[in-house]
């Protein structure tokens, strides 16, 4: 009989932003499952079946505090989460006085930056990203004038700054940085209308909820807009279908492990159960397959880890393993000493992907360090 | 300016029909409905379900939102609403029960339909454009025509009906309706489902075009107050009023406040809160004592 | 207050100050420390919530107090280096002081206006953090400090939760001081002729302005006192979390404020107390039923209300008929 | 005999309609005053002037010679004019003698934080309340039901509570509205003797409105008749039960078919 | 003649009030009778539990002869009975018409709706010349009219008014007396008229009760009872 690994999940799983969390949540659960089928897995010279603690802290930073409790109360020390900001920086305290380490789905940098140490950035910031998509579009596009859109909340007005940052540096022109939209948006038109009268030729929607990006792709278009769209956030294909159809044609967006570029038959084979289990699979899903990989491998390199994260922390600085949903020989590793100074990011390929025809194609594939 | 004024009139449009069955429900049983903007969203669901998963018309779509949502308000005014009204000390108590019915709505529409965004695709396609001055999607103005004709048909219903005015009768005075032979218990519920119903109902005809989230009940429903608020609660010539001043000012303060940043809707809130303060009772609303 | 009365509240306090450590300490649950702690904090939102209620008033915006509280406290601390344990009392007199000037004009609303407008309230606190310069915007204030220690002419009198091995006890010490010490003076105000002069307002302005009552004064009066509260509670929830964001109190929370006081009845002092204790801890302890949790717990509270429309302490009512 | 109140060309409209308009009259010190007229014509709107619940469109109202009409009604009733309600307003959920104890706010010599602590000054006028409370209750003899929930009660002890709470404030003027409409005549006359024992032994002076004419005929020092918003006449009772215009537009005659 | 109500010994609680200690009252086949009776003798509550709106605790109900007591308030109408309760009650925010037509709420014979209508408005001119005025507006003599219109809408057999004269001028309750003798004259209705005005519910009546604290004291011919020296006393008073 093997003995139970308990990994955590604090995030968000009901309520408006439920579809974050819900995609961390079942991915953990869906590669938990498998491994457990295959007799666990074997970290120093015992077998471990892996148990997935969730927490939802219904998006409420009070809450995600009692979820960190909680894990440390359940002798937990790897959790996957929070999903926002205000979550992330308030279960700061509670991770590191009982030796947590977790991996947000956040990007402030403080976060990840020394004195901070237990956080690891769970996939690649808009920060990483844009640039890089701004710098494509920009030599491949023709690109010159860019404008944001971002709904009036923490994380996508962040990430709307940071956009704006790196697109000045690659010496675009912002020809529109502070329209904001509510959440809870039915028509988008009146907020689009002074966006396209700017006329850019890249739409940026920063930090875009999967639920708002059809709906504001859809105005755009029928206001006129013929540029480009972008996002750096993961998004679903079925949702874009649904709720934009052909606009959304061209949709330039971040995607990740199931590319079939990329997707090795793991990752296919993944796909499939995930759907087996919850009916159908989220695209989102596809940034959040690595968290749970990334610490089960991490353990197995350092044994030693399994209850003790100073451990865990020496080992992340030459750790490397074999990314088992990626074709090819690619290597899971931390990374981030560029934007943070230590490593505190999970590496993972930047897709870049269009949306064609109801699917994603990928654009190009870059790399963060 | 021509389509800033259509926005705000099809934005309107919509407003109105959430304000109408939220009103509604406050002027028959004084409830403040904080599921309100639930039942819309699983109008919303049930039209998705029956036109995308079950492939059948757009039309049976809205149908079955209005019958599941008319039966769900019924039902929950009976088992629910009403026998909590009867034993209750303070009107407010109500209050509880109808954020619980919300939550409980949350969590079902969660269960059943899932976290994703959910659309119907278009049901016309094609961009109406008069000269650049007025764009508006041909799909965006059926809406909102239906969504104006059953307004109307609505307040028809409402004024020359007898169900109708049984109802107004009602809301206005419990004992003397009783006394003309209107049965409470019935018309209490059958004007609980009318309003659920008229949530569903803009699920449904909107998922067409924004489609539906588990997320937008909440918001939702605050905007279906602050509609009723600007127009006089329990009235229905404010919910009406409300709908449409409401999408008439995001229409123009997005446009006009764009320029400045993240605060159209600090603008809007504050300006309600100071036309409050000046009529306490809103447009319409009967004033106290 | 009668012997039995004392009594009872010794009991409490006893309750509170040792048995409750006492039982975590044996049972080894030190997460109850911080949900104890959560549970604390709000009942003292809550408190003000239901004193508004008592002068007839539907206050869905205790939030956006609890959110101003937390950013006063935030900025004095991080800014300006104040010691957290004054700006606990500056949050406080700063929200009743905002509440004065917003409560003049909305306090003439009355029943489903003066709820809505509140519920805006929260709306506009957290845009208005989202826009200002000094809330460091949509980026929030993070790595707060611990609260330091905090002394008088040298004597020791809280020390510095930095050097406590363990600061949760630390704040649920100075949560359930908070707490207690706010429902000692809710009482008090309900037993004195303030709160009969409360209860007049809320049964009938009208009257109660012909008596000679100063309405206006009193509403706002009440009003501040229930800011203040919440301006407390958000001050010590910014410390625990030692951050905070626009959206560290949204209306969910002022929702909850006020779905506390219903659940214990609006009846009872001590209604929002017991009301916050079973709403959140229950919302904890239903973590077992996973993806149900919210199906379950929404449907125990649509229960609890068909059973008790009047809040759980009015099972009280039955053994003893209320005078 | 002086004057106490003095109305001086008052008028209050809402919207286009005027429901007072320029009405003049003098309230003597301790006389019985009745305001009569027909349904809507200003009476109770009249009411609330003097009394500054609404603020009047133009005119004034002086109460000892200082003008009160834009005073805050709280004010004007710590100067000791006191309004009573047309429907029956008390305080639904308190005991008839919580009603009267919490109306004597006006005597308070402790400051409201003051009794929150419950200083000696604090306790004593709760102790003075509530023996004055007491006389009250003897004085309009509701001995039976002081400890009965205000919102049990039936009408007639609704109106006499009405008056207690009045009475608790220690008015010098007391505005009643219709205190004797739906009481048989029985209780209107020992409503009318209390009234009466108002004036004498407290030195109560009474305004009252009211549609009952028998009881305004046998109480009133005075009546003031109004119609359509304006005075119609000003006199004793037996010069208003003569005048023509009065019989014209309120009284009406005997009618022999039916007996009145 | 026969009975059209017979009310047998009803007893009636609020709570733990005791308002009706066993009353029993009949109303003949169009009669007018009175009930009078000091405040809170129990006048509106023997209504109440005649219109089904408060349940009695015990003893019965009889309305032509069948069982009455236990109907629902809404079904009560349905079988001939209206009521203008106390205070009038008009729906403050609809029109006149309207008000009337929700009088004729169980009625569905379109036609004969109308006819009623008319009636009531020649009955009552002052509602035709305020059709379509809101209630709420109108003066407190034009919403008692238009109550008794709203009343007589249903074409009630039996009509139960509950002090139409409160609160209502002189002038106008010589109005009011007048249109329910003409009612009881014209449209053969049985009346059962609740009054604290006396002298006006004595002379328009043929019969009246006095009510005590929730029992009968007096009964009789209303021309007896006006002459009767306890009435005279109680609720009459001398002058005027
Ligand atoms: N708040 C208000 N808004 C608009 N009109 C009003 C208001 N209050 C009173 N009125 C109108 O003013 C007029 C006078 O009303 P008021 O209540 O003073 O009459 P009244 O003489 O007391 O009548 P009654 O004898 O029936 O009580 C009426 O036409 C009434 O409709
Ligand atoms: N809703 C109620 N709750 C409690 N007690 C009530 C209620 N309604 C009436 N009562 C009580 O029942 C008794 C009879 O009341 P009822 O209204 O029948 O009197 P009434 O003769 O019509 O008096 P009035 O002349 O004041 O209208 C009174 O003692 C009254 O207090
Ligand atoms: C980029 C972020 C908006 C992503 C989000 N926090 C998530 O959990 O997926
Ligand atoms: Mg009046
Ligand atoms: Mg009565």
């Amino acid at each position: 009989q093997n003995a139970t690994l308990k990994i955590g999940f604090v995030g968000v799983t009901s309520g408006p932003a439920a579809a974050w969390g819900i995609s961390n949540q079942r991915s953990m659960e869906a590669r938990a499952a498998w491994l457990n089928e295959l007799g666990g897995v074997t970290i120093g010279d015992k077998t471990y079946n892996i148990e997935i603690v969730p927490f939802d802290d219904q998006k409420d930073p009070k809450r995600a505090i009692a979820g960190m409790e909680k894990m440390a109360q359940d002798g937990v020390h790897y959790v996957v989460g929070p999903n926002v900001d205000d979550g992330a920086a308030a279960v700061r305290p509670v991770a590191e006085q009982n030796g947590i380490m977790y991996f947000p789905y956040a990007f402030p940098k403080e976060l990840y930056t020394p004195p901070a140490s237990n956080a690891i950035l769970g996939m690649v910031a808009n920060y990483q990203s844009g640039p890089a998509i701004y710098k494509y579009l920009m030599e491949n596009k023709g690109v010159k004038k860019v404008a944001f859109v971002a709904a009036n909340e923490s994380d996508p007005l962040s990430q709307r700054e940071s956009g704006i940052a790196a697109a000045q540096a690659l010496g675009l022109e912002v020809v529109s940085g502070n329209v904001t939209y509510q959440v809870d948006t039915t028509d988008f038109t009146p907020v689009l209308l002074p966006v396209i009268q700017a006329s850019p030729d890249l739409l940026v929607l920063s930090g875009v909820s999967p639920a708002n990006a059809p709906q504001l792709i859809r105005s755009a278009r029928e206001l006129g807009y013929t540029g480009l769209i972008s996002t750096e956030t993961a998004q679903d294909a079925t949702v874009l279908a649904e709720g934009a159809g052909e606009l959304a044609e061209g949709f330039i967006s971040v995607g990740g492990a199931s590319t079939p570029e990329l997707a090795s038959d793991a990752m296919n084979e993944f796909v499939e159960r995930y759907t087996k289990m919850f009916g159908e699979y989220n695209d989102e899903s596809n940034t959040k397959v690595y968290a749970l990989e990334y610490i089960i491998e991490t353990l197995k390199a350092n044994p030693a880890a399994i209850d003790n994260v100073e451990e865990y922390k020496k080992t992340m600085d030459t750790f490397e393993a074999a990314n088992p949903f990626m074709k090819g020989d690619a290597k899971l590793k931390y990374v981030g000493t560029t934007s943070f100074g230590q490593k505190r990011q999970v590496s993972v390929p930047l897709v870049v992907n269009e949306y064609k025809g109801g699917k994603f194609e990928t654009l190009f594939v870059g790399q963060v360090d | 300016m021509e389509q800033i004024i259509a926005n705000g009139l099809y934005l309107g449009a919509q407003y109105a029909l959430i304000a109408l069955g939220l009103t509604l429900i406050f002027s028959l049983m004084n409830v403040l409905n904080f599921a309100h903007g639930q039942m819309y969203v699983f109008g919303g669901f049930v039209t998705y379900t029956v036109v995308v998963q079950l492939g059948l018309p757009f039309i049976v779509g809205l149908f079955a939102s209005a019958i599941v949502l008319a039966v769900m308000g019924a039902a929950i005014e009976k088992f629910l609403f009403a026998p909590v009204v009867r034993r209750s000390k303070r009107d407010e108590s109500t209050m509880l029960l109808a954020a619980g019915v919300a939550f409980f709505l949350d969590a079902v529409i969660l269960l059943f339909f899932g976290e994703k965004q959910r659309g119907v695709p278009k049901i016309v396609n094609g961009v109406f454009n008069w000269d650049m001055r007025i764009i508006m999607p041909y799909d965006r103005i059926l809406i909102g025509v239906l969504a104006i004709l059953l307004i109307v048909a609505f307040i028809a219903f409402m004024n020359y009906s007898k169900t109708g005015r049984a109802m107004r009768a009602l809301a206005q005075d419990k004992m003397a309706a009783q006394l003309m032979g209107v049965n409470v218990a019935r018309y209490s519920m059958i004007g609980f489902a009318l309003g659920a119903m008229l949530a569903g109902l803009v699920g449904g005809l909107l998922v067409t075009i924004t489609g539906v989230n588990l997320g937008m009940g909440g918001p939702t429903s605050i905007k279906a107050f602050l509609m009723i608020m600007i127009g006089g609660a329990g009235v229905i010539s404010g919910a009406i009023a409300g709908g449409f001043i409401l999408g008439m000012m995001e229409s123009v303060g997005l446009t006009v406040l764009s320029a400045y940043g993240d605060i159209t809707y600090l603008v809007i809130f504050a300006s309600l809160m100071v036309f409050l303060a000046v009529r306490p009772q809103g447009l319409m609303g009967k004033p106290w004592g | 207050m009668d012997t039995k009365k004392l009594l009872g509240f010794a009991v409490f306090l006893l309750a509170v100050f040792v048995l409750v450590p006492l039982f975590i300490g044996a049972t080894g649950r030190v997460d109850f420390f911080y949900t104890l702690t959560s549970v604390a904090l709000l009942s003292v939102g809550a408190a003000g919530v239901w004193l508004t209620f008592y002068i007839g008033r539907i206050n869905i915006g205790q939030g956006a107090y609890a959110l101003v509280g937390g950013y006063v406290s935030a900025i004095l601390v991080t800014q300006a280096g104040v010691s957290f344990w004054l700006t606990l009392p500056l949050a406080g007199l700063f929200c009743a002081a905002i509440s004065v000037v917003i409560g003049l004009p909305i306090l003439r609303l009355r029943g489903v206006y003066f709820a809505m407008v509140t519920l805006v309230l929260t709306e506009v606190a957290r845009l208005s953090a989202l826009a200002l310069p000094v809330t460091n915007g949509a980026k929030g204030i993070t790595s707060i400090p611990l609260p330091g220690e905090l002394s008088f002419f040298g004597l020791t009198i809280i020390p510095a939760f930095g050097s406590l091995s363990n600061p949760r006890i630390g704040f649920y010490m100075m949560a359930v001081v908070l707490m207690v010490v706010t429902y000692l003076v809710l009482w008090r105000i309900v037993n004195s002729r303030l709160g009969h002069l409360c209860r007049s307002l809320q049964q009938n302005e009208e009257l109660s302005a012909s008596i000679g009552v100063n309405t206006a004064y009193l509403r706002v009066l009440a009003y501040a006192i229930s800011s203040f509260f919440g301006g407390i509670a958000g001050a010590m929830f910014a410390s625990i979390a030692q951050s905070i964001y626009p959206s560290s109190f949204v209306v969910a929370d002022s929702v909850n404020f006020m779905l506390y006081c219903f659940l214990g009845g609006l009846g009872y002092v001590f209604g929002p107390m017991l009301g916050t204790l079973l709403l959140y801890f229950g919302w904890d302890l239903l973590s077992i039923a996973k993806q149900y949790q919210l199906l379950v717990y929404s449907g125990v509270m649509i229960l609890l209300m068909l059973v008790l429309p009047n809040g759980v302490l009015s099972l009280l009512d039955k053994k003893e008929g209320r005078a | 005999m002086s004057t106490i109140l003095q109305i001086k060309n008052i008028t209050k409209r809402y919207g286009g309609l005027t429901a007072v308009n320029d009405v003049s009259f003098d309230v003597n010190k301790g006389e019985i005053l009745s305001v009569i007229g027909p349904n809507g014509a200003g009476k109770s709107t009249l009411f609330k002037l003097i009394s500054s619940f609404v603020p009047a469109t133009s005119g004034e109202v002086l109460f000892n010679g200082e003008r009160i009409s834009s005073l805050a009604p709280h004010k004007v009733a710590r100067m000791g004019v006191v309004r009573t309600f047309q429907e029956t307003t008390i305080f639904r959920s308190m005991t008839v003698r919580e009603n009267i104890i919490v109306s004597h706010h006006l005597r308070s010599r402790a400051s409201l934080f003051g009794f929150f602590l419950g200083t000696k000054q604090a306790k004593d006028d709760e102790a003075a309340f509530a023996a004055s409370a007491d006389d009250i209750v003897d004085f309009l003899g509701l001995q039976a039901i002081r400890n009965e929930l205000a919102s049990n009660l039936p009408q007639g002890h609704l109106r006499a509570l009405g008056m207690a709470i009045g009475l608790a404030t220690d008015p010098k003027v007391i505005l009643l509205d219709e205190p004797f409409a739906g009481m048989n005549h029985d209780e209107t006359m020992k409503m009318v003797g209390l009234v009466r024992r108002l004036r004498d032994e407290r030195g109560v002076t009474v305004l009252l409105v009211e549609h009952d004419m028998p009881a305004v005929m046998k109480i009133s020092d005075r009546i003031v008749c109004i119609n359509f918003g304006q005075k119609l006449a000003e006199g004793t009772p037996q010069e208003i039960r003569e005048n023509e215009k009065v019989i014209e537009a309120y009284l009406g005659s005997e009618d022999a078919a039916i007996g009145m | 003649m026969t009975k059209i109500l017979s009310v047998e010994n009803i007893e009636l609680y609020y709570d733990h009030i005791y308002a009706l200690k066993g009353v029993s009252i009949d109303v003949d086949e169009g009669e007018t009778v009175a009930l009078i009776g000091a405040n809170g003798a129990g006048k509106s509550s023997i209504l109440r539990a005649i219109t089904g709106l408060r349940p009695v605790k015990s003893g019965q109900i009889f309305y032509q002869g069948q069982r009455l007591d236990g109907t629902p308030a809404s079904d009560v109408v349905r079988k001939g009975i209206s009521m203008v309760p106390e205070g009038r009650r008009a729906f403050p925010l609809m029109s006149v018409k309207d008000n009337l037509l929700m009088g004729a709420f169980t009625r569905t014979d379109k036609a004969e709706i109308e006819q009623t209508l008319e009636n009531v408005l020649t009955r009552f001119p002052r509602l035709r010349e305020r059709y379509h005025q809101q209630a709420n507006t109108m003066s407190g003599g034009e919403q008692q009219m238009m109550v008794i219109g709203r009343a007589l809408m249903a074409r009630p057999k039996l009509l139960l008014l509950d002090e139409p004269s409160l609160g209502i001028a002189p002038k106008l309750v010589q109005d009011i007396a007048r249109a329910i003798v003409a009612i009881s004259r014209d449209e053969k209705v049985s009346i059962l008229l609740v009054e604290q005005n006396s002298r006006m519910a004595l002379s328009i009546s043929n019969r009246a009760y006095a009510l005590s604290t929730g029992s009968i004291a007096l009964s009789g011919n209303s021309r007896d009872l006006m002459n009767d020296d306890r009435i005279k006393a109680a609720y009459l008073g001398g002058e005027l």
